[in-house]
């Protein structure tokens, strides 16, 4: 018999505690967990673009994060869905998103996938997971750095399949 | 006529000067006619419509899909979180 | 100016934090951190092979692990050492294993790695990490399952460039 | 002669039945003539001796190397951790 496979979504204003979070989603069969967190960058170095827009390297105050809570929610079941119709190796799945003020070196999300074994896509589900949460959660993010403010605008436009 | 409800986010609802409203459409009406009748109500928002994500009942939508009976719509831009 | 890029290793018997580890090697600059733990499996299912034997599905009660300390700490610096080598986009690299009395669901082992973003090698780093520390950090396992104990013997054969 | 230390991990710990040991070897003498040596001392080891994993100094060492005065010798089987 299957057991019940955990997974967890949550968007919120706490700090995310990843210790608790893999304890959730680890099995009694459970061996392994890739977990990928991002945090806010205090100073960007590399140079990129957003909405053909290209940016500078810079530095960044804080962000403010804000989502569109039940849609969010939705969207990251879906997510995880998704990760488990590729690798049906995968036991549990936490997503969580952080919302409000974030300083730098805070993490702002988190996507961990369990498995029984590391060599069963426990590692490409949580890069599926967190690329496809850039993609389709509706979450954003405004910018404060030295020289004022801006909302940062992702590049994917959704498809009827998303 | 039917009533649906609009959320606006992010830039959206900077643009709008609103976080919602509620707005009267007829049966049958796609979201393609919801965006020419809120450009129409609120030009602010046309510089970014062809860069506008938006959903029905917490789904993606696209211009030829017809909005349901008290919908709840969200517009929105390309999503930035993580 | 390149900062000074925390590398963390350790041989504990403590619970791992893994929270405090990734805050540990989260610089300014960090957005993004690839993080693999791996936890006492209580059931296996798998079958397997060790050192040639196969293994058939079963139950563990608990692992004991011990650790050549010296060695095992010179064999991690040496992973960390290596990431580096592959992926100079790495900032931090924290790599942990805990010893001593393990019952399942526990985490027994971890490898963090950041980067400035996440499409920069973090996820190959820690899964690298991960593989080479089981390959030539000297640590063992032994075994206590319902019906004994047993030692849990590797299969790699080090070269002369481990 | 010189005298080295050698120490015995999991397996090898149980075959040997201790975890550490001194020994005088001649100087210039190999991995290869200490696995003779220790062979003829303890033959409970010899069966896992196609197997061993050895370091000298907390660095793997092999057959053909010479073992420095005072060395730290340690055996071992393949690494099982993680």
């Amino acid at each position: 018999m299957k057991p019940t496979f955990p997974t967890i979504f949550s968007i919120t204003e706490d700090e995310i505690d990843i210790n608790k979070l893999v304890e959730q989603i680890t099995l009694t069969s459970t061996g392994a967990a890739a977990i990928f967190t991002g945090m806010v960058r205090g100073k960007t170095t590399r140079e990129g673009h957003a909405q053909g827009i290209a940016y500078a390297p810079h530095d960044t105050d804080y962000l403010e994060y804000e989502a569109y809570i039940p849609m969010a929610e939705e969207k990251m079941k879906q997510v995880a869905d998704e990760i488990r119709a590729r690798w049906d190796t995968i036991e549990g799945i936490a997503i969580v998103q952080r919302i409000g003020k974030l300083y730098p070196r805070t993490p702002t999300v988190l996507i961990a996938c369990t498995a029984s074994h590391r060599d069963t896509g426990v590692f490409e589900a949580a890069r599926y997971g967190i690329d496809r949460l850039k993609e389709i959660v509706p979450v954003w993010k405004k910018e404060f750095t030295p020289s004022g403010e801006e909302w940062v605008e992702g590049e994917y436009m959704p498809n009827k399949n998303d | 006529m039917h009533t649906i409800k609009i959320l606006f986010f992010a830039t959206f609802r900077t643009r709008a000067g609103m976080s919602s409203m509620e707005l009267e459409i007829k049966n049958g009406s796609t979201v393609g006619e919801l965006k020419e009748i809120l450009v129409a109500k609120i030009p602010a928002l046309e510089a970014s419509l062809h860069h506008t994500l938006l959903s029905i009942n917490r789904d993606f939508a696209f211009d030829e899909d017809v909005i349901p009976e008290g919908a709840e719509v969200a517009l929105f831009p390309p999503v930035s979180g993580g």
